[in-house]
């Protein structure tokens, strides 16, 4: 460990970094380095992405005619619950805390490591497990209950695998505990001398907040599908309606885990934007304190909001009033993050590359998929279109127009830094415009069926509904051409790409300005003191210019 | 440095045995006092009043015996913020069914037409 | 790409239905019409905000691109926006919020006139009890311009009644009753569906509701062979399980009298009260030891598997009959 | 001071001091015992639910349950607590033997209250009190009763499960304590079982009067 000290001079010359460190098998599967779990995180989420995207095919195929005519209503009811399931368990949740939040969470903070290392490689481990009991169940005849379980028929009249998934997502769920333990400790206790609160990058921010939201909500759901197990096994009773029990009761403890897990999935891509509107205006996020505590809000106000998903199910009408003005309210932070980024841009300098253009991609989707959440979130509207297609058409707008467009562009920003190779920019940019087109074609014909009164989990459908499914299934094609193109060509550039210098972007943070590309296994020649405030570009312009901190109006 | 900081925590040691005992005692006068007053009829007041015995030793554990007492801010936030969702979920879900019948969703009663 | 155009070009010419491919769901009864203009006023609202952010952020990102020698101006922040772009959304929410409220209420509250029919679902079919006696499945007729109050239950999973047309959808659960209520304002016929997943078919638990102007309704009507009435079904059964033994006006009768009860609050032996309605008295049908009223002993056995849903329903329809002064419920 | 075991103690490399260290030992302590309340919270949830919905049926079933046997029970969990904090103390001043002797008194109430829980499960499968398809409460089959045993037997098991799992933990620390594991600073794995210790009590501290003194009142 006698490398020169990083200078700021681009170090092309091959140093010991945390790839070359140790190439055998064991290093990686019994590796406790934060980046190397980060690796193998983004291996199996990739994985679960291409099985999770298989289904979503399978699905749009079938719906592209009215009547059920390319697989059996059993068959599609066990491809839309398994859809569900390993986007929601095994894709969205873990992908961008598992991957870039494992990688860069210690390493912006100044940190050798986080704080347990251990427990992270167990973390990814328990996720596999989780994976290997789902998994098999899908194989062994699969599960068709929806990914929400619903009791009676989960727990009674379903004869699928669903104590086999419920023991799958259980285990998986201990995984999603064990990385929000890790990154609230390595906040908390492992940030370099100088690096206080608030000159974090708010990618640490977004990631502490979802950790709250994953170790108080997921024990919730652990027990939930704990009891539904014991149920489908020992039929002990505690859903049954003949005995007294209540499937409202269910849904009340399913959904206290399940409408919290969606900021789980959205707020770690928020930080992800955040980083990259920073970086490419080359700016200080407007606002910075304010799009901070937003996620802290949306983290707690999370957590008051479930009720919104019972307003039919008989739950009362008073109950539904209260969580329907606290779903308004845990609107307005996400609103004053767009309206933050968005102001960030202004008097900016944008550099228009592919992490920037999913950027764009992503205000724009996400802003209509949190617009659209108003209807679902208001009294009237919700009980025309509760479990229609447009409450499916919202959810994908936040989540794939959301966070899969927000983990792409993080890929392809941390991509140099992670490898040490640039991606083709090329490339990059036909295959945003792609998913961008493939995406709208796809999901916004959703929206009108839905008001038109298509439910949900349907195999047929009405003929009427007809064309708008032909859309839909026609743009489903285009956005799953448009996903293998980047798998594509980031495999292509870890071989055949650039060599990448230790800031490519020229952006501020110390997993750019003080690690080297690739790190090394401790991140850091020597622990950095940090003195500049978070995303100090104003430091790096000539002395007159700095000096007009323009205060708006 | 950290020689001295055990020393530290363990300064009230001596008085820590002495410490330890009362609250061993206070806890188990508190489960005699929990089953008496199970004992006794308190009419609307039996549930808050067994919850309050239940909470004050709950509230002696966590304190000395954790030693949340003598712990970082950090550590008394974490404790603090499970009992808060816990009450969270319990009252949200609570609010759902002791609603339930406001409304009279069924045609109103016949005698107050 | 080829096999995947030639499928879909496949698929929209056999599509019988292209010819008709509606884009908005046709508006038959009198909440439709406010449902649909709250709906119009948040798609402006969405309109509106989408475009804002699309124009900022891709005009900034024209305006300010990185060109050489310009550099980013650092701008802290602005209270003063903040402020603005937290209360102007906070307000635009709070004002959807109650508007929604509002017409939600009107959804949930009952007109007292309502004609009252009994549906239960059950997996993968619909099965409607009309109080005139007239059975049906999966099919609904009713007549235009008089409010129908749905009573629904669920045999087996949790199903959802949901009329587009008529805006209005709600969960049928097992083990409750759930109420939905509508008044039809076009005659037509329209779709039926269940939108709670419940299992194989539940994309073919779906039928016709059949909105008739009142002539229509009467020749429908007369034209059906009825059954008997619930009324009369739960009469019959009240005596031929023997309720009455207990349950009659004699003093020191083993059971409280049921007559005049129906709505009222009932005193209970462990304290507290309990409104006399369909769930309390088909959980004392089923689970008397529940809820026992007040002076009397849990004596009742259980009726679990003795009693269906719908003869529960007829049950409840006989005693709901005992309570109303004579004559004032029985209308078609 | 590179730690040979490469388990917790002596300084881990990545942390500055053993002071930062323990300072990260007990907050993440503190972040799964959040869980772990939580975890519990879901099954209070259904019972306060459930009790709230059925009063009656929930203190029949409560006056099948012996309270003598719970109330000794609950002495028995608050003196391992005892035993477990003398553990600690010791722990903090490094004294091998008594180490080994506190851990062994806690592991040994531990067990015992273990097997009063055995013998009241016993008691309940000769009743037919188990929940499930052959469950009978006063000859009578399924009933509002049975909700509250679905709720002891989880909370208990569950509860119980946890007692099992603490127990496997503290004999392996009295043999790590033998093989002077705790003879240096910077060891705090008996202070984070502790607060594990401490944290299963507190959940019995609630079952007991939840779950056996409903409707006892005359």
């Amino acid at each position: 460990m006698t490398a020169p000290s990083a200078s700021t001079a681009p170090s092309f010359a091959p140093r010991d970094n945390y790839l070359t460190a140790d190439y055998s098998w064991r290093s990686w599967l019994l590796t406790v380095d934060h980046k190397r779990i980060g690796i193998l995180y983004l291996l199996s989420v990739t994985g679960f992405f291409f099985l999770g995207g298989l289904f979503a095919v399978l699905l749009r195929l079938e719906l592209a005619t009215p009547q059920g005519d390319l697989v059996q209503a059993e068959t599609y009811n066990k491809l839309f619950t398994m859809h569900g399931l390993v986007m929601i368990f095994f894709f969205l949740v873990p992908s961008i805390p598992g991957v870039l939040g494992n990688f860069f969470v210690p390493i912006m903070i100044g940190a050798k490591d986080m704080a347990f290392p251990r427990l992270n490689l167990l973390s990814w481990y328990v996720y596999m497990i989780g994976g290997l009991v789902s998994f098999l169940a899908i194989i062994t005849g699969g599960v068709d209950t929806g990914w929400t379980f619903y009791a009676p028929y989960s727990s009674t009249y379903a004869n699928s695998n669903v104590a086999l998934t419920a023991v799958g997502v259980f285990i998986t769920g201990f995984s999603s505990i064990l990385t929000g333990l890790n990154i609230i400790v390595t906040v908390h206790k492992m940030r370099a001398p100088g690096m206080t609160w608030f000159r974090m990058p708010l990618f640490v921010w977004a990631h502490y907040a979802t950790s709250v939201i994953m170790v108080l909500g997921t024990p919730v759901l652990a027990i939930t599908i704990l009891l539904l197990a014991l149920e489908r096994l020992f039929h002990i009773g505690i859903f049954d309606p003949k005995l007294g029990g209540d499937p409202v009761l269910f849904q009340h403890l399913f959904w206290f885990y399940s409408h919290p897990a969606v900021y789980i999935m959205i707020l770690p891509a928020m930080g992800v934007i955040s980083e990259l509107v920073a970086a490419f205006s080359r700016k200080r996020i407007f606002g910075y304190s304010f799009v901070a505590f937003s996620s802290l809000a949306i983290a707690v106000l999370g957590f008051l909001v479930w009720g919104h998903h019972m307003f039919l199910s008989g739950q009362s009408v008073y109950a539904g009033v209260v969580f329907s003005v606290l779903s308004f309210l845990v609107a307005i932070p996400s609103a004053v993050k767009v309206f933050n980024w968005s102001a960030t841009l202004y008097k900016g300098s944008v550099q228009l590359s592919t992490p920037m253009m999913y950027v764009i991609g992503f205000l724009g989707l996400f802003t209509i998929g949190g617009l659209t959440g108003l209807f679902l979130a208001c009294l009237g509207l919700d009980v025309h279109v509760h479990d229609t297609y447009f409450v499916v058409a919202h959810f994908h707008y936040i989540m794939v127009g959301g966070a899969v467009m927000a983990f792409l562009g993080g890929i392809h920003y941390w991509w140099p830094k992670m490898f040490g190779k640039m991606y083709p920019e090329g490339l990059g940019k036909v295959s945003a415009v792609v998913i961008f087109i493939g995406f709208n074609l796809t999901f916004f014909p959703q929206f009108l069926l839905g008001y038109l009164g298509m439910p949900r989990r349907y195999h047929a459908y009405p003929e009427e509904f007809g064309v708008l499914n032909v859309l839909s299934s026609a743009g489903a094609s285009i956005l799953g051409i448009g996903y293998l193109l980047p798998m594509a060509y980031l495999l292509w550039s870890l071989r055949y790409g650039a060599e990448a210098e230790q800031n490519p972007w020229g952006a501020k943070g110390l997993e750019w300005e003080k690690a080297p590309t690739p790190p090394p296994t401790f991140n850091f020649d020597a622990t950095p003191v940090v003195t500049q405030e978070a995303y100090a570009y104003a430091d790096d312009l000539p002395p007159e210019e700095s000096r007009t901190q323009a205060r708006l109006v | 440095m950290s020689a001295t900081h055990d020393a530290a925590h363990s300064d009230h040691g001596g008085a820590g045995l002495k410490l330890y005992f009362a609250v061993f005692a206070a806890l188990l006068v508190g489960t005699w006092l929990t089953v008496w007053v199970a004992g006794r009829d308190f009419g609307v007041w039996n549930t808050p009043i067994a919850l309050a015995i239940a909470c004050t030793k709950a509230a002696l554990v966590l304190l000395y015996f954790m030693h949340v007492r003598w712990s970082s801010r950090v550590v008394w936030m974490a404790a603090a913020i499970g009992f808060v969702f816990l009450v969270i979920l319990l009252a949200f879900t609570l609010s759902d069914y002791f609603t339930r019948d406001w409304l009279e969703i069924y045609s109103a009663p016949l005698k107050s037409r | 790409m080829s096999p995947l155009s030639g499928f879909f070009a496949l698929a929209v010419q056999t599509y019988p239905g292209s010819g008709n491919a509606p884009l908005f769901p046709p508006s038959a009864s009198t909440i439709s019409g406010e449902v649909d203009a709250l709906y119009w006023f948040l798609i402006g609202v969405s309109v509106f905000f989408s475009a804002l952010i699309c124009a900022l952020v891709i005009g900034f990102s024209v305006r300010f691109r990185r060109r050489p020698g310009v550099h980013a101006t650092p701008i802290e922040g602005s209270m003063a926006l903040e402020l603005l772009w937290t209360v102007v959304p906070l307000g635009i929410a709070m004002v959807i919020f109650i508007w929604g409220a509002k017409v939600y209420f009107r959804t949930v509250k009952v007109p007292s006139n309502a004609m009252q029919i009994d549906i239960t679902g059950k997996q993968w079919m619909w099965k409607a009890q009309h109080p005139t006696g007239q059975r049906e499945i999966n099919d609904l007729h009713v007549p235009v311009g008089v409010p129908i109050k749905l009573r629904m239950i669920s045999e087996d999973v949790i199903h959802s009644y949901f009329i587009p047309a008529f805006r209005i959808k709600r969960d049928v659960v097992p083990g409750r009753y759930s109420s939905a209520w509508f008044e039809a304002t076009e005659p037509g016929e329209y779709h039926l569906f269940c939108a709670e997943y419940c299992g194989t078919k539940h994309s073919q638990m779906i039928g016709r509701v059949y909105a008739l102007d009142p002539v229509e309704y009467q020749r429908w009507l007369s034209g059906t062979v009825a059954g008997e009435t619930p009324k009369q079904a739960g009469e019959k059964l009240f005596a031929s399980l023997r309720c009455d033994t207990c349950h009659n006006a004699q003093s020191g009768a083993r059971g409280p009298d049921l007559a005049g009860l129906w709505g009222s609050e009932v005193e209970l032996r462990s304290g507290g009260s309990v409104r006399f309605d369909a769930d309390y008295v088909r959980e004392s049908i089923l689970n008397p030891a529940a809820k026992i009223v007040k002076g009397y002993e849990p004596l009742m056995p259980s009726y679990s598997g003795q009693v269906s849903e719908e003869q529960m329903l007829a049950l409840i329809a006989y005693l709901e009959s005992l309570s109303a002064p004579q004559g004032a419920k029985d209308r078609p | 001071m590179s730690d040979s075991y490469g388990g917790h103690g002596a300084l881990a490399h990545h942390f500055e001091d053993l002071e930062q260290q323990r300072e990260a030992h007990t907050l993440g302590m503190w972040a799964f015992l959040v869980t772990e309340i939580l975890f519990f919270g879901g099954l209070f949830a259904a019972y306060v639910v459930y009790r709230s919905a059925y009063p009656e049926a929930f203190a029949n079933a409560s006056n099948q349950l012996d309270p003598v046997l719970g109330g000794i029970n609950t002495a028995v969990l608050i003196g391992s607590s005892f035993t477990m904090v003398l553990a600690v103390h010791a722990a903090q001043q490094r004294r091998k033997w008594a180490i080994f002797g506190w851990l062994w008194a806690t592991i040994v109430l531990g067990t015992a209250f273990l097997g009063v829980k055995y013998v009241e499960y016993h008691h309940k499968w000769e009743h037919h009190l188990i929940p499930g398809p052959n469950f009978l409460f006063e000859g009578q089959p399924g009933g509002s009763e049975q909700l509250f045993f679905a709720l002891y037997f989880s909370m208990t098991g569950l509860h119980a499960f946890h007692m099992v799992i603490g127990a496997g933990i503290l004999v392996w620390l009295s043999v790590l304590a033998l093989k002077g594991r705790f003879d240096e600073p910077g060891r705090n794995a008996v202070e984070m079982t502790g607060l594990y210790w401490h944290f299963v009590d507190l959940v019995w501290i609630f079952l007991f009067p939840l779950l056996y003194l409903l409707g006892r009142h005359q």
